[in-house]
C-alpha cells in the first residue's frame, strides 16, 4: 500500500513536470545507447570482414603457401583490388570497392579487432560485476541490485562507472605520485593484452601466437608488479602487507601453476592455444580433462592456483577485508579504483578462458565436430546453427562464464585462508603434488597406447564422472529452485501484528 | 631533472607493452609496403626504451621506481624479441625475468637489506679508479660494435617454432642442457640449505619467516 | 563457608589488618586498613579454607559526606570440578576506607591480572592511586596507574561527587551556555 | 614488562609518514618492527576499538587494546535517576543484550528494595532474556564469520534475528533498546497470538542452526583458521575474569543460571556446554543431531568459544519453550509506590549474560536515588586479556582471536 502511494505522487510530480520532461533526455540512456553502437558497428565491421575474408583469403592463401594452410582472421596480404574481383556482381559497383579500401591495411585490420576485443572484455566485465553482487545475493537469500534501470537492475555497474568517473581524483600526502597513478594501469594493460593470444575459435584470434600459452602467463605475471607497486605506492601500512602477501602468494602459487599447465602441453604436443583448442574437437571425451586421471587432477590443481593468480576465493589475502581493511587496494578511490576492479574481473575471465582452451575442449561443443561439416559451409544460417551446436565463439564463452560462476560461487562460500596456510598448501601440497601429476602424465602418454583397453576404460570412467557432476549441479540447481519458498523460509513468512 | 625522469619512465611502460603487443606481427611480415615503417619505428621507440630506463635506474635511489623502470627495459628487450619474431625467447624474457625475478629481487630486497648498509663511502682514489674502468669498458665494447661485421641474415620467412628450439635442446645440445639443469639443482638445494642453517630447523619456523 | 565463619577466620589469621566486619546484610564484607591490604588479599587467595580465586570487581566509591572514598574488591570462589557443574563455594568482599585528598593503596594486580584495567578504572573515575601497578606512567599527577575510559590529558576525576564538567576541551565547548574562549 | 603507551607512539617516527621518492633509500622499506594502528575505524574490530599492533613482518609481536572511546559514564547517570530511570541505560551497555542488561538490574534493585516479583512476570523474564541471548548469539556467529571472510552466515544469521526481532516489536514495540523488563516485572503484558509466533519461530530456527554447523563450523578452512589459535587455559580465564561462553570454551563448567540460580532458572532443565577435547560431543537438547569436535581443535581455542555459542542456541530454544510451557495468565507488574525509597545498603548481584556475568554494585542510601551504581560489564575484562593472547600471532589471527573472545564496546566503555 505505501509502495503504491509514493508511485502515485512521483507519477503526478512528473506529470506536474510534463513540459519540460521532453527536452531532458535521460543521459544515461544517450551513453548507454552510445556505448551499444559502437560494439555493434565494430561487430558488423568484423562479421563483414570475417565474410569477405572467408571469401576471398582462403583460395589466395592456399596457392601460395605450400599447402598447408596458414589462415588468421586478420593475417596475410589483402589488397582492395581482390577483395572488388571476388566479390558477387551486384556488389561491383564503384562505392563498395571504395568502402573497403581501408581495410587492406593489416593496422587497420589490427584496430578494428582490437576494438572490437576491448568492447567485448568491458562489456563482460562490466555484466561481471552486476552478476557477481546478482549470484551473492541470491546464496545470501536475499535479492541485490533491483532497481537500476528496470529489470534486476541491469544497469547497476554502469551506474556504478559513471559514480566511480565523478569521485574526486585524490592522491594520498606522502604517496609516490607518479607510481600511485602508474599501477592501475600497469595492473589493467596486461591482462587486456592477454586477450591478444587467447583464441575465442579457430580464426577468432588477434595474433595466432605460436607461443600464446607462455605470453598469457606472462601477462598475468606483470600484473603482480603492479599490485606491490600500488601497495607501495600508496604510503599506507595497510596497503604495504596487502602489497607483501601478493609478492609471497604470486611466489607460492606460480610453480605449481607452471606444472599443471605442462600436462596439456605434453597431451597437445604444441603451445599454440588454437591448435591445443582444434585437438579437442572429435566429441566431449577428447577434452583433455577426461584423456586421463592426471589431466583431470592438474585441472584441479591448475584451477585452484588460478583462483590465487586473480586473488578471489579463499585466497583473497591481498585485499582482505577484515585484516588489511582493503589491502593494496585501500588508498584507491573513484576511477582508479574502478580500473583495479576491472582488471581483476578481466583477469579472473582470462583465466577461465586458458582453463577451457587447455582442458575443456575450448570452443568446442560436447558433439563431434563432424557430425556438423555438412553446416559448416553453408548460407549464413547453417553457418548460425554451426556455430550454436558445434563449435564457435559462444560455446568458449559460454564455458569461461560457467567457470566464472564457479569462482563467484566459491567466493561467497569459503572463508579466508591465511597467509602461512597459503604458502603452506601452494609450496608443500600442491607442488609435489603437480610433480607426481606430471610424472604420471608422461608415463601415461608413454607406456599406455592411444587407443589401447586401459586407455578407453580410463576415458570413459572420467567421462561418466563429468557427466554425473555436470547433472549434479543442473539438479541441484533445478531442485532449489523448486523449493526456493520453503528453503528460504523468512522471506515469504507474513509479520506480526504489532511488528 | 625528475620530469624527465617521469616521461621517461612513462613512456617506457607505455611503448614497452604496446610494443610488446604491436610487435607480435604476424608470421610472414609482408616484405614490402608501410609495415617494415612501422617496424622501424618500434623498433627505436623500444631500444630507447630499453636504454632510457636502464638510465634511470641508474638515477633513481626508489626501490620501487627502480622496479618500474626494471619492469620497462626488460618489457622493451621482449618486445625488440618479439620484432625479430623469436615469439619464445619474447614470452620467455616476460614470464622469467618481468614476472618472476622481478617480484623476487623487490622481496628479497626488501627483506634483507640491513640499514645503513648501502652508503658505503666513496673516496677520492676509488672515484677515479671506477671511472677509468668504466671508460675502458666503453671504448672496448664500441670497438667490438664498429669493427666486426655482422652476419645480416635475412629477415627469416618462419618464426622459430617452439618445437623446433625443444628438438633442437633435447637432440643437439642436450649436454649443455643436462649441465644447466644439474646446476640449477645444486643451487636449489645450496639455497634451502643456507635458509636452514640460518639458526631455524623445522615447518613450523618457515612460517614466521613470511 | 557462612560469611561469619570467612570474617571468624579473617579475624583469627590476621586480626591488626580487619578495621571492622558486617556479615550480616546482602553484600557481606570486612573492613581493612590500606596498608595490610596487599597481605589480606593474597591470603584470601591462598589459604586452603577459602581459596578465592576469582576477583569479580573493584569499584570506588565516592562518600562526600564522611569526606572519604572506599574500595569494594568483590571475591568469588570457585569449587573446580572435572566434568560436573563447578560449585560456588562463597562469595565476599573487602572494603578499604582512603582519605579523599590523597587515596593509595596497593594494587593486587599480581594476584589477579584481571584487577590491572579495574584498578586503571577506578584511578581514571576516581583517582585512587594503586600502588605498584603494572601499568603505571608518571605525568602531571605523578606516578599512577594510566587512565583507561577518559583520554589520557584529563583534568579531573568524573565520578567524584564534587566533580565539575570542564567549560572545553581542545576547543569542543563542555557546556552550552559557557561560551568556550574563540581558539588561537 | 615495558607497556606500551600513546605517549611512546608519538615519540615513534612513523616510517612512511615524511615519504618523499627521492629521498627515500631502500633501508626504509626493511620489515623491521612497526606500528600498526588496528581501529578505532576498521572492519573488523566489533565497534569503536583501537587495537596498537607492534608486528615484524605478518607476526604481531604485541597488541595493546586501547578502548574508550564509547565512553557515556552511565555509572554518573546511575548516581542521579532513580532506578526505573535507569533501565534505559542498561539497555544501551549491551546493545545486542537488551534484555538481558534489563532482567540483571532489576533484580539487583528488587533483592535489594526486597520486593515480591509476580509468577507470570518472572516467566515473560527468562522467555525474554533467552531469546535476546538467542539474537545475541546469531550476531557473535555472523560477525565471526565475516573475520574469517566468510561473508554468507553473516546474512543467514541477521536473517533468523530479524524475526526475534519481530517477536520483540510486538510485545514492547523496539527492536534493539527495548526498556521492556523493568523492577517489579515487565512493562506490558504479551499480546495474544505471541506464544504460538515464539513456538512457530522456535519450530523453523532450531534445523537452521544445524544448517550454519555444514556451512561454517565443520568447514575445513574455518577449523584451520580457529582451531588452535588463542588458546586460553582455564586458570588464565579465572585469573583474567573471564566470564560466560569464554570461561566455558576453557573447559570450566560455570554458569550462574546453574551455579548461583536465580530468577527461577533452577525449576528449568538445560545443560552448561564447555569447550571440548578433539573428538568431544557437547550435550545438546533431545531431537538435535549430535554435534562433534573435529580434529585439530583444543579446549580454550577460538573455535571452542564460537562452538560454545551454537550449544547454548540449542539450549536457550529448549529453555525458551519450558518457559512457554510455564506461563500461567496472572499480574505482570508487582504494585509498587510512586517514588521507591532505596534503604540504606547495598547488594552485589551478577546475572548471565550472553557476553559473560553483567554485575551491578548498587548503594542505597535512603533516598530514591542510589548514591552509586557500579556496572562491571562482561566484556570488558574478556577484552583485557587480548593483549596476553595475541602475544606472536599472525596479523589475520587478530580478528580472530578478538571476534571469538565476542566483545560490544557499549558494554567495555560504559
Amino acid at each position: 500500500m505505501a509502495e503504491s502511494h509514493t508511485r502515485s505522487a512521483y507519477g503526478t510530480a512528473r506529470q506536474a513536470g510534463g513540459g519540460r520532461r521532453s527536452s531532458r533526455r535521460p543521459a544515461a540512456l544517450i551513453f548507454f545507447g552510445a556505448v551499444v553502437a559502437v560494439v555493434l558497428f565494430v561487430w558488423a565491421l568484423a562479421a563483414a570482414f570475417e565474410y569477405v575474408d572467408g571469401l576471398v583469403v582462403a583460395d589466395s592463401h592456399r596457392v601460395a603457401e605450400t599447402g598447408e594452410i596458414v589462415r588468421t582472421r586478420f593475417g596475410g596480404p589483402l589488397t582492395t583490388a581482390e577483395i572488388v574481383d571476388y566479390l558477387p556482381e551486384r556488389l561491383r559497383f564503384r562505392p563498395v570497392s571504395w568502402l573497403f579500401w581501408p581495410l587492406q591495411f593489416s593496422l587497420v585490420r589490427d584496430a578494428i579487432a582490437v576494438t572490437g576485443l576491448v568492447g567485448f572484455v568491458s562489456v563482460f566485465t562490466m555484466y561481471a560485476i552486476w552478476w557477481e553482487r546478482k549470484v551473492a545475493a541470491h546464496i545470501q537469500s536475499r535479492l541485490g541490485p533491483m532497481r537500476v534501470g528496470g529489470w534486476h537492475g541491469w544497469a547497476q555497474s554502469l551506474a556504478d562507472k559513471i559514480k566511480l568517473l565523478t569521485k574526486e581524483d585524490l592522491v594520498p600526502a606522502g604517496a609516490d605520485r607518479i607510481l600511485y597513478r602508474l599501477a592501475p594501469y600497469m595492473a589493467f594493460t596486461p591482462v587486456l593484452l592477454a586477450f591478444v593470444a587467447l583464441p575465442f575459435g579457430t580464426y577468432w584470434v588477434l595474433r595466432n601466437l605460436d607461443v600464446a600459452l607462455l605470453f598469457v602467463l606472462a601477462m598475468l605475471g606483470i600484473e603482480v608488479i603492479a599490485v606491490i607497486v600500488a601497495g607501495w605506492a600508496s604510503n599506507n601500512k595497510w596497503s604495504l602487507y596487502g602489497g607483501m602477501r601478493e609478492a609471497s602468494q604470486m611466489v607460492a602459487y606460480e610453480s605449481p601453476m607452471g606444472l599443471a599447465l605442462l600436462v596439456p602441453i605434453m597431451l597437445a604436443g604444441t603451445l599454440n592455444l588454437a591448435a591445443i583448442g582444434d585437438q579437442q574437437q572429435a566429441g566431449f571425451h577428447m577434452w583433455v580433462v577426461f584423456r586421463n586421471p592426471f589431466a583431470a587432477v592438474a585441472f584441479v590443481l591448475y584451477f585452484v592456483a588460478a583462483l590465487a593468480s586473480c586473488k578471489r576465493a579463499p585466497f583473497d589475502l591481498p585485499e582482505a577485508e577484515s585484516e588489511l581493511v582493503a589491502g593494496f587496494m585501500t588508498e584507491y578511490s573513484g576511477f582508479r579504483w574502478g580500473v583495479f576492479f576491472f582488471a581483476e574481473y578481466t583477469s579472473m575471465f582470462v583465466v577461465s578462458g586458458l582453463a577451457t582452451t587447455l582442458f575443456l575442449g575450448a570452443w568446442y561443443s560436447p558433439l563431434p565436430a563432424g557430425w556438423g561439416e555438412a553446416l559448416a559451409g553453408g548460407g549464413v544460417v547453417a553457418r548460425a546453427a554451426h556455430g550454436l551446436l558445434f563449435s564457435g565463439p559462444l560455446w568458449f564463452i559460454a564455458k569461461c562464464v560457467a567457470l566464472v560462476y564457479v569462482q563467484i560461487w566459491l567466493r561467497w562460500t569459503l572463508p579466508r585462508v591465511r597467509i602461512d596456510q597459503v604458502l603452506y598448501l601452494f609450496v608443500q601440497v600442491l607442488l609435489p603434488l603437480g610433480m607426481v601429476v606430471l610424472l604420471g602424465n608422461t608415463l601415461w602418454v608413454f607406456l599406455v597406447p592411444e587407443d589401447g583397453i586401459v586407455a578407453v576404460v580410463a576415458n570413459t570412467l572420467l567421462c561418466t564422472a563429468g557427466v554425473i557432476v555436470a547433472a549434479a549441479f543442473l539438479g541441484v540447481a533445478v531442485v532449489a529452485r523448486a523449493r526456493r519458498y520453503r528453503l528460504v523460509g523468512s522471506l515469504a513468512v507474513d509479520h506480526l501484528p504489532g511488528a | 631533472m625528475r620530469h624527465a625522469l617521469r616521461w621517461i619512465v612513462m613512456a617506457g611502460v607505455w611503448s614497452a607493452l604496446a610494443g610488446t603487443a604491436w610487435g607480435a606481427e604476424a608470421p610472414v611480415p609482408p616484405a614490402e609496403s608501410s609495415s617494415t615503417i612501422l617496424e622501424a619505428i618500434a623498433f627505436y621507440a623500444m631500444a630507447a626504451v630499453a636504454l632510457l630506463s636502464g638510465l634511470a635506474i641508474l638515477v633513481s635511489r626508489n626501490l620501487v621506481r627502480n622496479v618500474v623502470c626494471l619492469l620497462a627495459a626488460l618489457g622493451a628487450v621482449a618486445g625488440l624479441y618479439f620484432l625479430l619474431a623469436a615469439n619464445l625467447l619474447g614470452a620467455i624474457q616476460l614470464i622469467v625475468y618481468a614476472g618472476g625475478t622481478l617480484v623476487l629481487i623487490t622481496f628479497g630486497v626488501m627483506l634483507t637489506s640491513r640499514p645503513g648498509s648501502d652508503r658505503q663511502l666513496v673516496r677520492g682514489w676509488e672515484r677515479i679508479a671506477g671511472g677509468v674502468v668504466c671508460v675502458t669498458l666503453f671504448i672496448g665494447l664500441c670497438m667490438v660494435l664498429l669493427c666486426t661485421e655482422w652476419a645480416t641474415v635475412a629477415a627469416s620467412a618462419e618464426p622459430t617454432t617452439v618445437a623446433a628450439v625443444g628438438r633442437a635442446l633435447l637432440t643437439d645440445y642436450l649436454v649443455p642442457f643436462e649441465l644447466a639443469s644439474v646446476l640449477l639443482l645444486v643451487m636449489l638445494i645450496g639455497a634451502a640449505y643456507l635458509v636452514r642453517r640460518d639458526g631455524e630447523s623445522g615447518a613450523e619456523d618457515d612460517a614466521d619467516r613470511c | 563457608m557462612t560469611a561469619e565463619e570467612i570474617t571468624a577466620v579473617l579475624e583469627q589469621e590476621l586480626a591488626d589488618a580487619i578495621a571492622g566486619a558486617d556479615s550480616g546484610g546482602m553484600h557481606p564484607h570486612v573492613w581493612v586498613t590500606a596498608v595490610r591490604l596487599h597481605d589480606v588479599m593474597q591470603f584470601l587467595r591462598d589459604d586452603s579454607r577459602l581459596q578465592f580465586n576469582m576477583l569479580r570487581c573493584v569499584s570506588g566509591v565516592d562518600g562526600p559526606a564522611s569526606n572519604e572514598i572506599d574500595v569494594v574488591y568483590d571475591l568469588l570462589s570457585m569449587q573446580p570440578a572435572v566434568s560436573e557443574l563447578w560449585r560456588a563455594r562463597h562469595a565476599f568482599a573487602v572494603k578499604v576506607r582512603l582519605d579523599r585528598a590523597n587515596p593509595h593503596v596497593p594494587s593486587v594486580a599480581d594476584l589477579w591480572p584481571t584487577a590491572d584495567w579495574h584498578e586503571r578504572e577506578a584511578y581514571d573515575l576516581f583517582g585512587i592511586v594503586f600502588d605498584g601497578h603494572p601499568d603505571s606512567i608518571k605525568d602531571h599527577d605523578g606516578l599512577h596507574p594510566q587512565r583507561i575510559l577518559c583520554p589520557d590529558d584529563w583534568v579531573g576525576y568524573p565520578l567524584r561527587k564534587d566533580y565539575v564538567f570542564p567549560d572545553e576541551y581542545h576547543g569542543i565547548p563542555g557546556k552550552l551556555e559557557a561560551v568556550p574562549p574563540g581558539p588561537g | 614488562m615495558a607497556k606500551l603507551t600513546d605517549k611512546m607512539v608519538e615519540g615513534q617516527p612513523d616510517l612512511l609518514a615524511d615519504l618523499d621518492a627521492e629521498t627515500l633509500a631502500t633501508d626504509d622499506l626493511l620489515t623491521e618492527e612497526m606500528l600498526v594502528n588496528m581501529g578505532p575505524q576498521h572492519p573488523s574490530t566489533h565497534g569503536v576499538l583501537r587495537i596498537l599492533l607492534r608486528t615484524d613482518g605478518e607476526v604481531v609481536r604485541e597488541a595493546t587494546p586501547h578502548i574508550g572511546y564509547l565512553h557515556r559514564c552511565a555509572e554518573k547517570i546511575g548516581e542521579n535517576v532513580a532506578p526505573f530511570q535507569f533501565i534505559p541505560t542498561t539497555d544501551r551497555l549491551d546493545y545486542l543484550a537488551a534484555m538481558n542488561n534489563n532482567q540483571t538490574f532489576s533484580v539487583a534493585v528488587e533483592q535489594l528494595v526486597g520486593i515480591e516479583v509476580p509468577e507470570r512476570a518472572v516467566t515473560i523474564r527468562i522467555l525474554m532474556a533467552e531469546l535476546n541471548r538467542i539474537a545475541s548469539h546469531l550476531v557473535s556467529l555472523g560477525a565471526y564469520g565475516l573475520d574469517m571472510g566468510a561473508f554468507t552466515p553473516f546474512l543467514y544469521a541477521f536473517r533468523e534475528r530479524e524475526r526475534i526481532m519481530d517477536l520483540f516489536e510486538a510485545a514492547c514495540g523496539a527492536r534493539l533498546t527495548y526498556s521492556y523488563i523493568t523492577i517489579g516485572g515487565v512493562t506490558m503484558d504479551l499480546p495474544d497470538g505471541f506464544t504460538d509466533a515464539c513456538r512457530e519461530f522456535l519450530e523453523y530456527l532450531e534445523p537452521k542452526i544445524h544448517e550454519y554447523n555444514q556451512l561454517l563450523s565443520y568447514n575445513q578452512i574455518f577449523i584451520k583458521r580457529a582451531g588452535g589459535v588463542g588458546v586460553i587455559s582455564a586458570a588464565d580465564a579465572i585469573a583474567w575474569g573471564l566470564t560466560g561462553p569464554c570461561l566455558r570454551a576453557s573447559g570450566v563448567r560455570w554458569d550462574l543460571r546453574r551455579c548461583m540460580p536465580y530468577e527461577g532458572y533452577e525449576q528449568y532443565d538445560f545443560e552448561v556446554p564447555i569447550g571440548l577435547p578433539q573428538g568431544g560431543e557437547p550435550p545438546v537438547p533431545p531431537g538435535v543431531p549430535q554435534p562433534r569436535v573435529p580434529r585439530g581443535v583444543v579446549v580454550g581455542d577460538c573455535w571452542s568459544r564460537y562452538f560454545v555459542r551454537v550449544i547454548e542456541m540449542y539450549w536457550s530454544v529448549h529453555l525458551v519453550r519450558q518457559a512457554l510451557d510455564r506461563l500461567r495468565p496472572g499480574e505482570h507488574k508487582a504494585k509498587l509506590p510512586r517514588s521507591l525509597k532505596l534503604p540504606v545498603g547495598e547488594i552485589y548481584f551478577e546475572g548471565e549474560n550472553p557476553r559473560g556475568q553483567l554485575g551491578f554494585l548498587v548503594i542505597g542510601d535512603g533516598s530514591p536515588v542510589p548514591s552509586r551504581v557500579k556496572v562491571r560489564g562482561p566484556s570488558f575484562n574478556n577484552l583485557s586479556i587480548t593483549s596476553h593472547v595475541c602475544r606472536d600471532c599472525l596479523l589475520a589471527d587478530v580478528p580472530a582471536i578478538v571476534g571469538s573472545i565476542d566483545i560490544v564496546m557499549g558494554e567495555v566503555d560504559r
